[in-house]
């Protein structure tokens, strides 16, 4: 059976630049949260699960999309997507139903009077658990069973593949090289994500929602976190393993991977745009001078924005009082850094800005 | 929890222990070898229950009691303690490889082969590798359950913390156990992994600062001196990189990682069990 | 040296490879092969399977001259002594010889295909001949069978050397003192025919103008027609066959013949241009 | 467990839902872990090995009942084998008759036999006491003596330590007797009771010594039947070892498979081999043979049997033990390449042999081409590529047929001129110099030619490089005209030779007729083909090109030249001299101009210039190096002519003529093609770094893999311009490789030899097929003989043809005679060369030599020698087809052999032989047959030696010389004249000349005079005795030993040489 040329080739047109890719996504996310109520009811969900299985069945038709989802070390990443999707409508369902009846004045769902008492762990945790164990045992023998380990060729420094991808938990950062220099997208975001993780306790003063499922009293947490977690890492994720092929070249799910495919090389840096374009003069040879503006910009985003935003926005205007100077800092840097992330990457698919700063002297690239 | 499969003993003799009586089951429960292992009857009764947990070495990482939203499905997912268990299904796969590979640029490609193609067991490798990467994936979704629940909220913010480290260090397990096989694979995943350390500022020689430390017009930070070749044991993936990843992957990380692993299920006793609404 | 001592280890080789015997000299002397040390033949211990005779018929075959023989030239014998035994009559050349009555002679003819392969026949005891008379060879074509013994005679004055351009069987080419007689057969130094092969001319490299021809087969099918021009064979099992029909200067033709139980079949071959 | 009213009413869970589900998957858990551990167990490889064995067992006991059956017929047919039957029998019964006493003597040492045991033990107790007593007293004396020494010491010294040791020294004298006296003791006791033992040993002796006398008639005739059905028992231990079996079973379970499996891997570790890990290199193991496991056994070649299980179909060459690649010294992948550990059909990376057998492939085993693996296995048809990698010394490899076929196709059409090719780099040019083109052809030719050469000449090597499929648009053809016109321009600008003026002078008139006659016969036809511009020729009449259309391209005077001097033209060319009379001269030219071609070519001409395509032409060279402002510029400022030499030069670059061809002005110019050899060899480099196009129909899978290495060479061959298929490229960016004209065959050896290309492996010298100093003469002169096509007229015979004969393939040689290339041992081996020691050696073993390598034999020898040396089951050989016999028996005119040349000429005449030919048999000449001339190919003195040696090591003598013992005058004198008689007896004369030595055309043999300078004494024996086996078809006449007496034979050969006059 072949997939109809309809049905492929607009999905490979959708699909077939990372702009409308990350931009439908993140709207869909936005929706999504939006409307969970609905959404999560499985009358709603199930159709809508039922349907992206049905999707995923056929596209095992197209021969280019079976090749890269049937390569052994891609299958967890299907599992990975599926289940993150999974458990997001699953938490999602228990804080639609925990904020109904919050809102109703009813305590949630694990604070109610049954739940709150405490119960023998034998045998019930004991059981359920012992019993998760052997199943997955059982999963995980039969996965071994059905799927070869991969073995490529011996290790040769002389010969890259192309495309050579970074284990699979690491696309995301792999993705971000795209529009960042590697000491920003290797090292600082990765640091950064670890460091926001780990001063998360400490800046979310938000008392409610300590213990149980609610989305609706702590809705600028959980929007972030499924942010940073569905879009900016597992999103990512999975476009650099499906959609990045030869040269690290976007390609639609049903696209074949030719290795001749070409982009054209159109990007610019800021100043280019500021003196070559708008001014029309040569570039500075004086990096300083070249790059002020960048600098300029970028340093306003960083230093004057976390005041513009505690002095004009409300909800920011709180986050100040709550935290103190230290720690609004450190958390509004965390999440500027975040939102650059995504305008840095718009500004490449809108106008194939390369780099805001460009010092390549110093290695450093903005 | 063999007790939980044991037929139930006849109601009407309750077994007390020394009493040699009834059958010859019985005998054996109430014998001197069953009653020096396991120091409760059934767990039947509220004592016993709180004994088999409390008794047992590894039951004891439960309390003897908990809320009953902790042992909900819907609300745990399991997912902790499945990493758990993965930690240890890979500590035992992992063993049973070590027996066969040698971290050499001469064997280890022809150890996988031979685990592949005639060694008794060789799926030991595929549970080893499918196993690495479904620990990922139950870690994040973990990771995700505490966050949605906001249980990293007081008094749990440091468990939180150590679990961020757990979280790192299992892809660092996953990624130093990827260059082991030693084939392209293997070898280019970890080169276009480590090669962001180049740019790591001031200490990768690609990375911005790095130009700036010099003595003279020595440059400190070169390619044969900066982090990415502290890691690698050279300017590139090569066999000192492999040996270096194999005791990274099989000796240190995986002692960071119990380690942490102890603290981290110590803590979440005493922070109050698994989280519920406070 | 080395070549002397490989040249004669062959030769020595190749008489034991084929004879299978150990070499031993035939003490009774006698006519041998090619001249020097004969051997005595290896006792032929063939198990024949013959055709019942009961079934058995005959074949006879005449070769016909299509319009007037051509007349035979006069050879001109540039050896003295050759030239000597022809005054009367001079020598001619014995490439078309007309039979009695349109037919031609000197025609071979054998079955070629459709004997059953599981006949088996021993080659007759008595030896084939070929005499050297008046510097011709006398019969001019013959045929054999293989591992049969082949005599050699020389019946003239002078010396000879008879050379058997073979291709399949090996070749021999040895020199033949006046008046003497060889018997060729397969332990013999220059070996009698061996293997079926058809045909293998026969000449003198001293005396140019000799030649002879010769056809080896398998089975004692075959025969050279004579002067009334037809060749009879004897004893064949009912069947199909192939006849191999040839003449030196003709060539050669095919016929099909289809024997029944004790039939009895003519078969009259035109040849001419 | 039923959930209990109370206490355990709190649970969360439903405890009995609970354990179903606990039920169920442990169940599924246990199926799991079963599927797994059957998974691991039930490998693919074990099914082939019971296969294997069911065949293995049916064929063995089709062999038994075979062995059977020819007993029962030797029973009935052989009385002395149904006597021993018969014995055997009555031996048995007379042994069973005497039962009774062998059961009284038995009885008697079971009596005995409680008392000899005890016996023994005490004997050996005893002894075991005594020796300790010994090395107790021993020591205890060496102690003594020790202290002794000491005490000795200490006296002289007057030490006061004396005294303490005198005192002990009492105590260890005691000692020391003690220890004696014990062992003296327990030495009696062994005595004794070895003395008991032997006694009672004695009596069990007799009593065996008894009962095996009256056995011993019954076991003698057992051993003779044995010898009888010794088949029937190797036979029958065959089948126990494959019979199906309790243990058998048991040990291959799963479970207890660890311990002594039956079914398991068979490799063959090949450590001196070194498989290449990038990093590091590890010795190579093979397993194939865990599967293949009749590949070194012989006779497994029914076509019934699964492929996997069949021999190798070259065991005498490949694998097989006494092969030259025994399997234990080289493994498979060495040749075949492929995975060596893997077991498994896809993971070995099997390749089909073509495109049927995938499917094939695909339906019945699943495959599918490895994608992950650098090194698939070599598809079958171009296995011989990998020849190379240990015979790269020779010029030719032995039994290579293909990858010699593919080196002899590069070598003709000059790959190497434009591709930088390792080892190729000494070889001339292919193509002739064009430095003198002005004086051989007219310009409206040259443009013709190079436009088409092929409508010129059908059969021409010079390939096409224009108006192919990338440059056959029409934009692109205009520029080909101007690209040809300015190549023919430069050409013809750039042309002047030394000696001659205009033009070459017009030549004697010539005879057609006459011309035709010599050229048919004085040896021009040996190298070329006329008359039929469309027939390719033969390996060899292909050598020269085909001149059926000669008389259309060239001038009289040139042609004249030519022939009388061909080396004045240009002075590499392989066409040598054959000491034309100028009249012969002439004629030949005659009858060439005579051979007119018979289409419009020759009156094509050289199209007028278009001023506008040499300019667009040449901006399109221009503007690749050059801004385009300046390039335009610079076209301008030319002259129409400069612009048209200009684009001509730039043509030649481009296109690499210079690659065949002598041009002025490009002495020094650099190949144009990518290297094939080095470290980017075509046969090893990175497989995408082939530029596949758009060809996606060559590719296997969707992307390029190594698999797909072989397409895309035939593709390029075949099609040179075919990976520019549907793509936009500038003119002067487009492929360049022109094509050449090769049929299928040619363009797949020539790919197997191009596949040969390898970077270098690890093959250790011990591995390498490496030459003796005789090889090297042999290679090195092979490569003369073909430089100079002297297989043509001589049969050399070495080469290229081969035949291994086995059983299956006698008779397919049963019309030929062969030349036994190797040496054969009467054990079966084959050698390549036996020295004397060695012989010495082997014969104290029981072997000798059986055929020595460098005779001829013929068919039915062969068949003899099979049916008679049971160890020798084929011979390896060079065989001479039917044609070749055919064309050498009975022609006397043939020209002669040179096989064994060696061993019959001198080496002193046979060097000025070559440098200088003279006439030896004139005899070939006459009115209707001028007669092949041996030509002067102008040999420098190194070639010239180098071939004679070459000559003198094929017929294994000695050079540069052999020691002749000179003989006593006198001795001399009375051998000439019992010689003469000899000679006048057999009237040698009668062919012969012997006096005046002045040779005509009657004369039908060589002139004795000629002979003393010219043969080898120790030759004139052998040929005396059997000429056809030294030369096929010779007119000389055999003598025996009748005519010729042993003793006679030098007194024959003194006289022969005593006619030469110095």
């Amino acid at each position: 059976m072949e997939l109809p040329k309809f049905y492929t080739d607009l999905v490979n047109a959708v699909v077939s630049r990372a702009a409308v890719f990350v931009i439908l996504s993140s709207v869909g996310l936005v929706l999504a949260m939006k409307y969970y109520r609905v959404l999560t009811k499985p009358k709603v969900a199930g159709p809508i699960g039922l349907g992206a299985a049905f999707l995923l069945f056929i596209s095992f038709f197209d021969p280019q999309f079976k090749t890269v989802a049937t390569l052994p070390d891609n299958v967890p990443i299907i599992m990975m997507v599926a289940s993150v999707t999974f458990f997001v409508w699953v938490a999602f369902r228990q804080m639609a139903l925990n904020d109904e009846r919050l809102e109703k004045g009813l305590p949630p769902k694990e604070a109610e009077a049954g739940e709150v008492q405490k119960t023998f762990v034998w045998p019930d945790l004991v059981y359920i658990e012992f019993i998760c164990l052997i199943l997955f045992t059982v999963f995980l023998t039969v996965w071994s069973i059905a799927l070869k380990a991969p073995l490529e060729q011996p290790a040769n420094p002389a010969k890259t593949p192309n495309p050579s991808k970074a284990p699979w938990y690491f696309l995301g950062l792999q993705e971000m090289l795209v529009y960042f220099d590697p000491w920003i997208a290797g090292v600082l975001l990765p640091t950064m994500i670890i460091t926001g993780l780990m001063m998360l306790p400490y800046i979310d003063k938000n008392p409610k929602g300590n213990g149980y499922y609610t989305f609706k009293e702590r809705k600028f947490a959980i929007s972030i976190f499924m942010y940073g977690f569905v879009v900016a890492w597992v999103l990512l994720i999975f476009m650099g393993t499906f959609l990045r092929g030869p040269n690290w070249n976007f390609f639609g799910p049903y696209e074949p991977w030719d290795i001749h495919k070409l982009e054209p090389l159109t990007n610019v840096n800021l100043s280019e745009i500021i003196y070559l374009q708008v001014l029309g003069v040569g570039m500075p040879r004086n990096w300083f001078i070249r790059e002020i503006w960048g600098i300029l910009l970028v340093l306003g985003y960083f230093v004057a924005m976390p005041g513009l935003l505690a002095r004009f926005v409300p909800m920011f205007r709180e986050f100040y009082k709550q935290l103190g100077m230290i720690r609004y800092s450190v958390f509004i840097v965390h999440l500027l850094v975040m939102g650059g992330m995504l305008i840095k990457m718009l500004l490449r698919w809108t106008i194939n800005l390369k780099y805001l700063v460009g010092i390549p002297e110093y290695f450093f690239n903005i | 929890m063999a007790e939980v499969k044991a037929p139930e003993p006849p109601a009407s003799s309750a077994p007390e222990p020394g009493k040699r009586k009834g059958s010859l089951l019985e005998q054996l429960w109430n014998g001197q070898i069953w009653t020096s292992i396991f120091r409760h009857g059934m767990p039947d009764t509220p004592r016993n229950r709180t004994l088999a947990i409390m008794s047992n070495v590894f039951l004891h990482l439960h309390p003897p009691k908990i809320r009953r939203s902790g042992i909900r499905m819907k609300y745990t997912w399991c997912m902790g303690g499945l990493t758990f268990f993965l930690f240890l299904v890979e500590t035992l796969t992992g063993v049973l490889l070590m027996f066969y590979y040698r971290p050499t640029a001469e064997f280890a490609y022809a150890d996988i082969v031979s685990l592949r193609e005639d060694i008794p067991l060789g799926i030991m490798r595929e549970i080893h590798r499918w196993g690495a990467h479904a620990m990922v994936i139950t870690v994040w979704l973990h990771m995700m359950r505490v966050f949605l629940t906001g249980s990293y909220k007081p008094p749990r913010e440091f468990n939180w913390n150590v679990g961020v480290i757990l979280l790192v260090l299992t892809l660092l397990l996953s990624f130093t156990g990827y260059l082991l096989p030693w084939d392209q694979l293997a070898m280019w995943a970890v080169t276009v992994g480590t090669n962001m350390a180049r740019a790591t500022p001031v200490v990768g020689h690609e990375g911005p600062g790095a130009s700036l430390l010099k003595l003279g017009d020595i440059s400190l930070v070169h390619a044969g001196s900066d982090v990415r070749y502290a890691l690698l044991g050279g300017r590139f993936v090569a066999p000192a990189a492999l040996l270096r990843f194999y005791v990274l992957h099989c000796v240190a990380f995986p002692l960071a990682a119990a380690t942490l692993m102890a603290v981290h299920f110590w803590r979440v006793r005493k922070d109050g069990g698994v989280s519920g609404p406070m | 040296m080395q070549s002397v001592l490989k040249y004669g280890l062959v030769l020595a080789l190749s008489a034991a490879l084929v004879t299978g015997c150990d070499g031993k000299k035939d003490a009774g002397g006698g006519p041998s092969g090619g001249g020097g040390g004969g051997e005595a033949p290896p006792p032929d211990n063939t198990v024949e399977v013959l055709p019942d005779a009961a079934t058995a018929g005959t074949i006879t075959i005449t070769a016909k001259l299509k319009g007037a023989a051509p007349a035979m030239a006069p050879i001109d014998m540039t050896d003295a002594e050759c030239a000597a035994a022809h005054v009367d009559t001079p020598a001619l050349d014995e490439s078309v010889v007309a039979g009695s009555g349109g037919t031609l002679q000197n025609v071979m003819v054998w079955v070629d295909k459709g004997l059953d392969a599981k006949y088996v026949f021993k080659a007759p005891s008595a030896p084939a001949r070929i005499d050297q008379n008046g510097c011709v060879y006398k019969p001019h074509v013959i045929s054999m069978m293989a591992k049969q013994a082949l005599e050699v005679k020389n019946s003239d004055g002078v010396r000879h050397n008879i050379h058997a351009t073979a291709k399949v069987n090996a070749e021999f080419n040895f020199s033949q003192d006046p008046k003497k007689t060889d018997t060729l057969t397969t332990a013999s130094k220059a070996k009698t025919f061996v293997v079926g092969e058809v045909p293998i001319k026969v000449k003198c490299d001293v005396h140019g103008w000799m030649g002879a021809w010769v056809g080896v087969f398998k089975h004692p099918f075959h025969g050279v027609t004579g002067g009334d021009g037809t060749v009879t064979l004897k004893g064949v099992p009912p069947g199909s066959y192939t006849l191999k029909v040839w003449h030196e200067k003709y060539g050669t033709k095919e016929v099909q013949v289809t024997l029944k139980d004790k039939g009895a079949e003519s078969v009259t071959v035109e040849f001419g241009e | 467990m039923p959930k209990p009213a109370d206490p355990l009413s709190d649970t969360l869970y439903d405890m009995v839902s609970l354990n179903r589900l606990f039920f169920v998957s442990s169940i599924l858990l246990i199926a799991a872990t079963v599927w797994a551990a059957w998974q691991d167990y039930d490998r693919n490889w074990k099914h082939y090995q019971r296969d294997y064995n069911r065949i293995a067992l049916e064929r063995a006991e089709k062999e038994r009942a075979a062995a059977n059956s020819a007993i029962n017929r030797l029973k009935k047919e052989n009385a002395q084998v149904a006597e021993l039957y018969t014995n055997l029998e009555a031996a048995k019964a007379a042994v069973a008759g005497r039962q009774a006493d062998i059961d009284k003597l038995n009885a008697e040492r079971e009596d005995h036999r409680g008392a000899l045991e005890k016996a023994l033990q005490k004997f050996q107790f005893d002894k075991s006491e005594a020796d300790t007593a010994k090395q107790r007293a021993e020591s205890a004396g060496a102690h003594l003596a020790e202290a002794k020494e000491k005490l000795e010491k200490l006296r002289k010294a007057n030490s006061s330590d004396a005294a303490s040791v005198e005192s002990s020294l009492k105590g260890l004298e005691a000692h020391a007797a003690d220890a004696l006296q014990n062992y003296q003791e327990w030495s009696g006791k062994v005595n004794e009771s070895k003395l008991a033992f032997e006694e009672l040993n004695a009596k069990e002796v007799v009593a065996l010594e008894a009962i095996e006398k009256i056995v011993k008639t019954r076991e003698d005739a057992q051993k003779e039947v044995d010898r009888v059905e010794a088949e029937l028992i190797l036979v029958n231990r065959k089948i126990a070892k494959l019979e199906p079996s309790l243990s058998k079973t048991l040990l291959a379970m799963p479970g207890l498979d660890f311990i002594a499996n039956p079914e398991h891997i068979e490799q063959d570790i090949l450590p001196h081999f070194q498989e290449d890990l990038n990093f590091s290199t590890v010795g190579k193991i093979d397993r194939c043979r865990t599967c293949h496991m009749a590949i070194d056994k012989r006779g497994w070649t029914e076509k019934e049997l699964p492929a996997v299980f069949r021999s190798h179909p070259n065991i005498d060459l490949y694998v097989g033990d006494n092969s030259p690649h025994p399997v234990s010294k080289f493994g498979c992948t060495i040749c075949h390449e492929g995975s060596g550990r893997s077991v498994d059909f896809y993971t070995t990376a099997h390749m089909p042999k073509d495109a049927k057998q995938g499917e094939e492939w695909k339906e019945k085993y699943g495959w599918s081409p490895i994608h992950h693996f650098d090194k698939p296995m070599l598809p079958t048809p171009y296995i011989e590529s990998s020849c190379t990698k240990c015979h790269a010394s020779q010029v030719r490899v032995t039994m290579g047929e293909k990858v010699n076929l593919g080196r002899q196709v590069m070598e003709k059409v000059g790959c190497f001129g434009c591709h930088p090719i390792a080892g190729m780099e000494n070889l001339r040019k292919v193509g002739p110099a064009l430095n003198g083109i002005r004086h051989k052809v007219t310009r409206d030719w040259a443009y013709n030619w190079i436009r088409k050469p092929t409508d010129f000449r059908p059969t021409t090597h010079m390939p096409q490089a224009f108006d192919l499929s990338n440059t056959s648009d029409a934009e692109a053809q205009k520029k080909n005209t101007a690209m040809i016109q300015g190549i023919v321009e430069y050409l013809f600008e750039n042309s002047e030779l030394a000696h001659v003026k205009d033009a070459y002078p017009a030549p004697p008139a010539g005879d057609a007729a006459a011309g035709k006659k010599l050229f048919d016969f004085v040896g021009c036809v040996a190298c070329h083909v006329a008359g039929d511009m469309n027939k390719a020729g033969t390996q060899y009449t292909d050598f020269g090109p085909n001149l059926s259309t000669v008389g259309s391209k060239l001038n009289a005077g040139w042609i004249f030249a030519w022939l009388k001097n061909p080396a004045q033209y240009f002075h590499y060319t392989s066409m040598p001299s054959l000491r034309l009379a100028d009249q012969e001269a002439a004629d030949i030219t005659a009858f060439l101009l005579t051979q007119k071609h018979p289409g419009d070519f020759p009156n094509r001409k050289l199209p007028p210039v278009v001023e506008a395509d040499v300019e667009a032409t040449l901006l399109a060279f221009l503007q690749s190096s050059t801004p385009t402002k300046l390039a335009q510029e610079k076209v301008r400022a030319m002259s129409p002519e400069e612009r048209l030499l200009d684009l001509g030069k730039r043509a030649i670059g481009h296109q690499g003529c210079f690659g065949c061809h002598d041009i002025k002005g490009f002495e020094k110019t650099k190949k144009i093609g990518a290297e094939l050899t080095g470290s980017n060899a075509t046969g090893s480099k990175d497989i995408t770094k082939f530029d596949f196009g758009f060809r996606h129909d060559l590719l296997m899978g969707h992307t390029a893999g190594a698999y797909d290495r072989v397409a895309w060479v035939k593709a390029k061959l075949e099609n040179p311009r075919t990976f520019d298929g549907g793509r936009f490229v500038e003119y002067a960016e487009r492929l360049r490789m022109p094509k050449f004209r090769l049929t299928e065959e040619e363009r797949d050896a020539l790919a197997t030899w191009v596949l040969s290309f390898r970077t270098r492996e690890n093959i250790p010298v011990s591995h390498m097929r490496n030459l003796s100093h005789e090889e090297a003469v042999v290679n090195a002169g092979k490569t003369i003989v073909m430089q100079s096509n002297c297989a043509s007229c001589h049969k050399v015979g070495l080469f290229p043809t081969r035949i291994a004969v086995s059983e299956e393939a006698l008779p397919e040689i049963a019309t030929a005679r062969v030349y036994v290339a190797r040496t054969i041992l009467s054990d079966g081996r084959q050698v390549e060369r036996v020295s004397a020691d060695e012989l010495a050696i082997l014969r104290k073993k029981g072997v000798d030599i059986l055929l020595p390598a460098g005779t001829w034999l013929f068919p039915q020898q062969i068949t003899a020698l099979l049916e008679n040396q049971p160890p020798v089951t084929s011979v390896l050989v060079y065989a001479w087809g039917e044609a070749q016999i055919k064309e050498q028996v009975g022609d006397t005119k043939a020209p002669p052999f040179i096989v064994g040349e060696g061993a019959k000429v001198n080496p002193d005449w046979f060097f000025r032989f070559l440098k200088n030919p003279t006439e030896i048999r004139p005899w070939l000449a006459d009115k209707a047959d001028p007669g092949a001339r041996m030509p002067t190919f102008g040999f420098t003195d190194d070639e010239a030696s180098l071939l004679v040696e070459h000559f003198a090591v094929l017929a294994g003598e000695k050079f540069p010389f052999q020691y002749d013992p000179p003989l006593d005058e006198k001795v001399r004198g009375e051998l000439v004249v019992r010689g003469k008689g000899v000679f006048e007896r057999m009237e040698c004369g009668k062919c012969h000349v012997v006096e005046g030595a002045k040779l005509t055309t009657d004369t039908p043999a060589p002139a004795f005079a000629l002979v003393a300078p010219r043969i080898q004494k120790d030759w004139f024996a052998v040929w005396l005795r059997d000429p056809q086996s030294i030369a096929p078809g010779t007119g000389m006449t055999a003598f025996n030993e009748e005519q010729v007496k042993p003793d006679e034979v030098d007194a024959l050969r003194e006289f022969i040489w005593s006619l030469h006059k110095k």
